[in-house]
């Protein structure tokens, strides 16, 4: 019996089409993956089937009903929930009343409403303390609220979107095994992850997305694997990265030095601890983790984005802690930073407002933007990083993430800095974008750069990196140099223990 | 809703803002001939009156523009706050500032020369302005309070302020103990250009023309633009987001305390309680209606004055003040609501193909 | 019975009284033949407001009625500000030929049109100034019915305790208060008059708090300076027992006693006449209960209606005016005027260098006009 | 000052502290679901208007209540459409009614001005307690309204707090996307606040214009709308903790007079400026010790909410 038919969805966006006739059809009682790259309009067709879109054209089938949804209200009442990608969680609330949120008796009696998410979490195994306000939680914490929410409307088909990205490796297999549990109870479940291993593992069947059209459909699990998967998803056939061969290899000279770094959140949580760390001229050093163990935060606080608490930062001999980020852009620092458009960009203006937010400051004398400068620097980052772009003179919102991605690399680069800082380069770009982005990063470290990469990718990590540090809990927990990284070794550093993904 | 839903077009409406506001203008005047023929008025008589009183002559034109000199000049104040995301609601409270502080000038200073006392009294203005918002400024760049109630709460104080001096400090010896402040000496009053217009309309013009430029142009406007598009963007940049939220909304102040000083040497001869008379917050419209760009204030205002000039010539024709200020209102809405649709456009949900319907 | 000459349905406006809806068809009808005289008001405050600006507009309509011409207003037009210019040039502009303007705050603005503009008659109310062609000022006298008014609170209290509301501390509200507690004085040594102040002229919600404030203090008898009737319904509440101002309150008021009261209809139909007869002259009108510009009512109840009856009739004879006769003592015990005779140097509170009237000399109206004490029998401070 | 004053005094604060309270209590609702309202001198004037009207017609101050509340949520819909169902500014969309809901009031009133006073709300039969030394007038002999503006209060803090629907009402001022995916109608809830927020609004102007100005004229409310603005902040959004602040400036606004037949000497124009000193000085000290927590402002205050939009 199928659980979830959905045929021939289109969704459209301004400027962009999403969903492109996909279709999907999950067995009741069975796990069922979703995979596809970024951007294939996964998350779109699971927003379609949890009526937060509304499909343009297309049909939506639950156990062999028609079913036209016009909220999210619609949706749960016919028994569909969606663990969304980004948390759907208010921070001011308390777990329970997240949990309950929606799906709660009329009158609350609060100490009844937490003993019962506590029950529920204990019977899942998942732990979690119901009392407590959402905001003081961590990201994997968090998580596990999104998924109690879930099980406490007693979902029949449970949408999961990337529930494992800010999961370790344990916390994700735990995961696993509830999912097979509530499969077993006869609920049907969509697994979306970019993890192959974990599609193996946990799921039975597999859809995989491409452009916003379904290319392969319902494929069993046990007759894939990762390399065939791959070349469905990417439509070509894309050699696994492999290490690159410099010719200029780095020197011994440091030009970022991290002394004892510590940086606190809101909530006076150390979220990077004590962090030492070295870029040598010329060098790549990447620093891998499961999402959430204090990357992020490094990276700002290098950047100067983030108040420190403690520790010292040196770029070619001159301290910069204390310093703001202007001060860090003149000695020689770029930054990509992992969220594009909320950081690196403004995307309510141009594209050559955002093409000149480094260099506006120091063109030109006089208190005058100069026009034609900036015009110049923005169609020339335009043409040397081949970004595809409506008009100089549109707001830069309409780009493609992999456009937009290019523009903002080509801008930081061409300040022609001493130390990069580049956060998940990569991610959310197609293969030529990928590449494109790796050869400038390994060119520019040959031409002396000091490269300091935070990527997810582990590959991209293995494949680019001269050494390798692994960051768990705001910790550097490993270093490995270039000849010794194997995924095996960097993957058991992030789990922090001797458990190891399978791939 | 009735199975309808907004959804974003692909590219704004021609002619987005004015469009709107036209359309705005429409909607109201339809609604508003309704109430009018209700109270016993004819509506195209009455809309004639209020185009021939605001628009119909040289005189009209004059009335027009001297309203739309404080309308612009508290637009942009509040647009320039704006621009940069932050809600200057206190532009009501900085004219009665900058007045205040005009007519200070000129209680130091009363045997100065024009030339030297109209100049120290616009001056003295704009730094009253200035000061009264410097609080909520600094209250929301150090510690996050939310500027909205606090230059709302500026507003009733400082009027208060003004009715204290008025009635007692400031009050005018020769006025027989009736509160009022003295007059200002002859010499403070601004030159006049045209009929009721003052050399104010040219201040006005040359500060809304010169920040139209230089909100567009400037490193400086660029960074506003920056920090209002996002904050993070504009940490990432290097801009001191503190020191902007400061000096915006200082400047902010200052622009609005500068229509104060225009009022005071220009439309009155002393300084009166009612010297702000509501330009603050009509100003905030002014601004919204301009999508908080500077340069869009000018026009604004002067379609916001010749809707208040009109307002009030109708009057003279009995009709109530009650219905001019509800055919404002109704303009205000058509406004926003026309703004909302030149972004979007109206959707039905099919109940048989979910296909999409463009109304 | 009592008599109410000035109360706004009786006296000049007979004649037409059928038109005096004030709407503008019926003005056109009631429009004299080959008169080409209009008249305009500017009023600072929407006229519903029940108080000051309510009274010119009765005043307006009676005018109206009275003379037959044409009139426009416009209301909540805010003082020292360009929307006056407008609103008057909007008038001359439509032709109307006087313009009555109907607040202090309008004086110089008045002054200024005035100068500019020879052929159109001007009339401001409540100020000073005036001009030799066409400008030219009215007030009313309005503390002669407050002392009479003074005597009927004085005869009705019990609690020999008084109530004021007042709005500002003034001339005109002081002199106003001193001539209500010394009519108080006249039917009741006893009792005081207490006052309080609540910075605003129109406030219903203000006044009828300060108005609960006396009332708990232990005023049974309560009157005002205000716009609203607020103090009558606070009064009425309590069960006390209240004295109105502008307008007759009787209809909104249960406890209503009398009320010195505003009839603007003579005078200005007076202006308008001569207008139109080509023979205006500009002058300061200071026009007392003689000329019916003020009034009051005296109520049957009051067991000193004979008193105020020939208090009035003394007031419009002559006879009788409120600070010529006796003392007039301030609450420091200092006789500021007896008889009539100034007791000692008065100068001008707001420019002391100015000598209003030096010891010896008789009364003036300079010293009402600036009048800045209160008389012994009132309690609260002429400072605010 | 003795006993009857100082009864007199804290009769007057409890009236005046209900007339904001009532007010206020409206806004809280429509801002906890994420929705600022400016209009709300506009919402009282109206309901105002309303009572009187229907005092004038059916001489009870009951249904005047009801149809103040009627009327002022009808207004507060105008708010509800431009600013909630298409998204328009909330900020200018509620300055636009006030504005309106003034111009209104004043146009649907003329006829009412300087009528004598209709019937006011009257006290509950509560016997002997009202004739208790010092309580009975200050708490029993209140009108009927000041008891339902209690338990207005009460009401609203518990279905805030205790009922599903508040959960949701609140979630959808905190986080619209979030609330919506959970099946809370973010379009319905903030159109339902709204319009209740104007219903309370109307209460508040129809108590005005019975109870304490006993009469409709143009310009009744003379700011108070904004006060209730104000004190919703003081009370940081919290039902219990706005009762407190409706006190505290009522309290201010009954003292302003009062000072006087004290005997105390400072300018009624100063003491008037305190509730809004005030209130800024408690948003400073609010914001110094809540540095380390979010903000108590629902944090979707004043953002529109397109289910499809990111
Ligand atoms: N609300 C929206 N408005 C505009 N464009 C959207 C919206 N939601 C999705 N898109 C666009 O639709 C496309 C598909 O996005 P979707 O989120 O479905 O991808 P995905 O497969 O889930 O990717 P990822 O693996 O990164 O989560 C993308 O181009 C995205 O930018
Ligand atoms: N927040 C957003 N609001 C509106 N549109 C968006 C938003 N984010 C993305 N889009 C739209 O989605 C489209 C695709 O974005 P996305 O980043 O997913 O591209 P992509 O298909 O992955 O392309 P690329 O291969 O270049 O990465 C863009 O054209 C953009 O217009
Ligand atoms: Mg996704
Ligand atoms: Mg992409």
């Amino acid at each position: 019996m199928l659980a979830v038919e959905l045929q021939g969805i289109w969704k459209r966006f301004p400027g962009v089409i999403a969903n492109a006739g996909a279709s999907l059809a999950v067995q009741a009682g069975s796990v069922h993956a979703v995979l596809g790259e970024n951007g294939a309009g996964k998350t779109t067709l699971m927003n379609v089937l949890a009526g937060v879109y509304r499909a343009d054209e297309g049909s939506v089938k639950l156990y062999g009903q028609e079913r036209r949804f016009s909220s999210p209200a619609d949706a749960i009442g016919a028994g569909v929930a969606m663990v969304h990608q980004e948390f759907r969680l208010i921070p001011t609330f308390t777990v329970a009343e997240n949990v309950a949120l929606g799906a709660s008796p009329m009158m609350l009696r609060k100490r009844e409403m937490e003993q019962q998410v506590a029950d529920l979490a204990d019977r899942f195994g998942l732990h979690t303390d119901p009392g407590r306000e959402v905001w003081n939680l961590s990201m994997g914490e968090r998580q596990r609220v999104e998924i109690l929410k879930a099980l406490w409307r007693d979902a029949k088909i449970l949408i999961l979107d990337e529930p494992t990205a800010v999961l370790t490796p344990d916390e994700a297999d735990e995961l696993g095994r509830i999912v097979a549990a509530m499969a077993a109870d006869d609920r049907s479940i969509i697994f979306i992850s970019h993890k192959l291993g974990e599609v193996t593992r946990f799921c039975d069947e597999a859809t995989v997305l491409r452009g916003g059209a379904t290319v392969a459909s319902s494929l069993p699990v046990e007759t894939l694997n990762a390399g065939m998967l791959a070349e469905l998803m990417v439509g070509e056939s894309t050699a696994v990265s492999q290490r690159r061969v410099r010719t200029n290899p780095a020197t011994d000279t440091a030009v970022l030095a991290v002394e004892n770094l510590t940086v606190r959140d809101l909530h006076g949580i150390a979220t990077v601890d004590g962090v030492s760390l070295q870029v040598n001229e010329g060098e790549i050093l990447g620093i891998a983790g499961v999402a959430g163990n204090g990357q992020r935060p490094l990276a700002d606080a290098v950047a100067g984005l983030v108040d420190t608490e403690s520790g010292s930062i040196q770029l070619a001999g001159e301290a910069l802690s204390g310093t703001g980020p202007k001060a860090r852009i003149a000695a020689g620092l770029a930054y990509v930073p992992e969220d594009r458009l909320g950081v690196g960009l403004a995307p309510k203006l141009t594209v050559t407002e955002n093409a000149i937010i480094r260099s506006y400051g120091t063109t030109g004398s006089g208190p005058m933007v100069d026009r034609a400068i900036a015009r110049d620097q923005c169609e020339s980052l335009v043409d040397q990083y081949n970004v595809k772009i409506g008009g100089v003179d549109r707001p830069i919102a309409g780009l493609s993430g992999g456009n937009l991605q290019r523009l903002l690399v080509g801008r930081e680069l061409a300040t022609e800095p001493k130390v990069l800082i580049a956060a998940q380069p990569t991610r959310g770009l197609d293969v030529q974008g990928v590449k494109a982005i790796q050869d400038v990063l390994v060119a520019q470290a040959e031409a002396g750069v000091s490269i300091l990469l935070i990527s997810e990718d582990l590959d991209e990590l293995l494949a680019l990196s001269d050494r390798v540090m692994v960051m768990r809990e705001g910790q550097v927990t490993a270093e490995f140099e270039a000849s010794q990284a194997t995924r095996a070794l960097v993957g058991a550093a992030m789990a922090g223990s001797a458990h190891q993904e399978a791939s | 809703m009735f199975g309808l839903s907004l959804a974003k077009r692909d590219e704004p409406l021609w002619g987005g803002q004015t469009r709107s506001v036209l359309t705005g203008v429409l909607i109201a005047l339809v609604l508003g001939a309704l109430l009018l023929w209700l109270n016993g008025n004819d509506p195209v008589e009455v809309y004639l009156k209020m185009a021939e009183s605001a628009f119909g002559s040289k005189r009209a034109i004059s009335n027009t523009l001297t309203r739309a000199v404080p309308l612009g000049l508290a637009g942009l104040a509040v647009a320039v706050a704006g621009s940069m995301g932050l809600w200057n609601i206190g532009a009501e409270g900085q004219i009665i500032a900058g007045a205040i502080a005009g007519a200070w000038v000129a209680r130091v200073l009363p045997d100065a020369g024009g030339a030297v006392l109209i100049p120290l009294m616009l001056i003295g203005a704009v730094v009253g302005g200035g000061l009264l918002a410097l609080l909520p400024a600094v209250a929301r760049a150090r510690l996050g309070v939310n500027e909205i109630i606090t230059t709302l709460m500026l507003n009733e104080i400082i009027l208060r302020v003004v009715r204290y001096l008025v009635n007692g400090a400031w009050k005018d010896p020769l006025s027989l103990g009736f509160p009022q402040a003295p007059a200002l000496p002859a010499q403070a009053a601004l030159p006049g250009l045209f009929e009721r217009s003052n050399i104010g309309l040219l201040i006005a013009a040359a500060v809304l023309a010169a920040f139209g430029v230089y909100s567009a142009r400037s490193k400086w406007g660029y960074e506003l633009r920056l920090a209002g598009s996002s904050e993070k963007t504009a940490q990432y940049a290097g801009i001191s987001l503190k020191r902007k939220i400061v000096t915006v909304l200082t400047l902010s102040g200052a622009i609005a305390g500068l229509a104060g000083g225009i009022e005071l040497t220009g439309s009155s001869n002393r300084l009166v309680e009612g010297v702000a008379n509501g330009w603050g917050f009509a100003g905030i419209i002014v601004a919204a209606l301009a999508l908080m760009r500077p340069s869009g204030v000018a026009a604004v205002a002067v379609a916001f004055g010749a809707v208040q000039v009109g307002g009030l010539a109708i009057q003279t024709t009995g009709v109530p003040s009650s219905i001019a200020s509800i055919l404002q209102a109704l303009i205000l809405f058509g406004a926003l609501a026309a703004g909302v649709f030149s972004q979007y456009r109206l959707v039905r949900a099919n109940s048989t193909s979910m296909a999409v319907a463009s109304v | 019975g009592s008599s109410t000459a000035g109360s706004d349905d009786e006296g000049t406006d007979g004649a037409v009284a059928s038109d005096d809806a004030g709407s503008e068809t019926e003005s056109d009808d009631a429009m004299e033949e080959g008169s080409d005289v209009k008249a305009a008001f500017v009023m600072v405050a929407p006229v519903g407001d029940a108080g000051w600006n309510f009274m010119h507009d009765k005043g307006r309509i009676g005018a109206e009625a009275a003379t037959g011409v044409e009139t426009a207003f416009v209301e909540a037009i805010p003082e020292g500000g360009a929307e006056f210019d407008n609103a008057v040039q909007q008038f001359i502009d439509d032709g109307f030929n006087v313009i009555f303007t109907t607040s202090f705050g309008y004086m110089d603005a008045t002054e200024r049109f005035a100068a500019e503009n020879p052929d159109v008659v001007f009339e401001h109310i409540s100020g000073f100034k005036q001009n030799d062609t066409n400008f030219g000022n009215t007030f009313g006298r309005m503390y002669q019915p407050r002392y009479i008014a003074g005597m009927a609170a004085g005869a009705a209290t019990e609690s020999n305790k008084i109530g004021y509301v007042g709005a500002f501390p003034i001339p005109e509200v002081i002199r106003g208060i001193n001539a209500f507690a010394l009519g108080v004085a006249a039917t009741n040594p006893d009792a005081t008059v207490e006052v309080v102040w609540t910075s605003t002229w129109f406030d219903p919600t203000v006044e009828g708090n300060s108005a609960q404030a006396l009332i708990d203090a232990g005023a049974d008898v309560l009157t005002m300076h205000q716009d609203s009737t607020a103090t009558g319904q606070a009064i009425t509440d309590a069960g006390g027992t209240f004295i109105g101002y502008h307008s007759d309150m009787s209809e909104q008021v249960g406890a209503y006693l009398t009320a010195p009261v505003w009839n603007w209809t003579p005078r200005y139909s007076e202006v308008i006449e001569s207008v139109k007869a080509g023979n205006y002259q500009p002058g300061s009108y200071w026009g007392g209960m003689a000329d019916g510009v003020v009034d009051i009512t005296i109520p049957d109840s009051s067991p000193v209606a004979a008193d105020m009856q020939k208090v009035k009739d003394d007031i419009i004879s002559g006879d009788f005016d409120v600070f010529d006769t006796g003392d007039v003592v301030d609450q420091d015990g200092n006789v500021i005027i007896s008889n009539g005779v100034v007791q000692t140097e008065l100068t001008d509170p707001f420019d002391p260098s100015r000598v209003v009237a030096a010891e010896g000399d008789a009364l003036n109206d300079g010293v009402l006009l600036t009048m800045s004490f209160f008389v012994e029998n009132v309690v609260g401070s002429p400072a605010g | 000052m003795n006993e009857v004053t100082i009864v007199g005094l804290l009769v007057d604060v409890i009236a005046f502290g209900v007339l904001l309270y009532l007010a206020a209590l409206g806004e809280l609702v429509a801002e906890k679901a994420g929705v600022l309202n400016l209009g709300v001198e506009g919402m009282m004037a109206i309901g105002g208007v309303a009572a009187f009207w229907s005092g004038v017609q059916f001489g009870s101050p009951l249904v005047g209540l009801i149809v103040a509340g009627i009327a002022a949520g009808l207004l507060a819909l105008v708010h509800a459409l431009v600013a909630v169902v298409l998204g328009a500014d909330q900020v200018v969309s509620g300055l636009a009614l006030t504005i309106f809901g003034l111009g209104l009031s004043a146009f649907l009133g003329k006829e009412y001005v300087s009528l004598p006073p209709v019937e006011q709300f009257g006290t509950l039969p509560l016997g002997s307690l009202r004739e208790l030394r010092i309580i009975g007038p200050i708490l029993f002999d209140q009108p009927w309204v000041a008891w339902l503006a209690a338990a207005l209060g009460f009401l609203t803090w518990f279905v805030l707090e205790r009922t599903r629907v508040g959960l949701g009402l609140r979630a959808v001022g905190e986080n619209a996307a979030t609330a919506d995916a959970a099946g809370q109608s973010v379009t319905v809830t903030r159109v339902a606040a709204v319009v209740v927020g104007g219903v309370l609004a109307g209460f508040s102007g129809a108590f005005l214009v019975l109870n304490l100005a006993k009469g409709w004229t143009e310009g009744v409310t003379a700011g108070r709308g904004w006060i209730a603005v104000a004190l919703v902040i003081f009370g940081a959004w919290r039902p219990g903790r706005t009762a407190i602040g409706a006190l505290l400036f009522g309290g201010l606004l009954a003292l302003e007079p009062r000072l006087q037949t004290f005997g105390v000497e400072v300018s009624p124009i100063l003491v008037s400026m305190l509730p809004y000193a005030i209130t800024i000085g408690v948003l400073v000290v609010f914001s110094i010790q809540s540095r380390h927590r979010p903000s108590a402002a629902p944090a979707a205050i004043g953002r529109a909410y397109r289910r499809e939009e990111r």
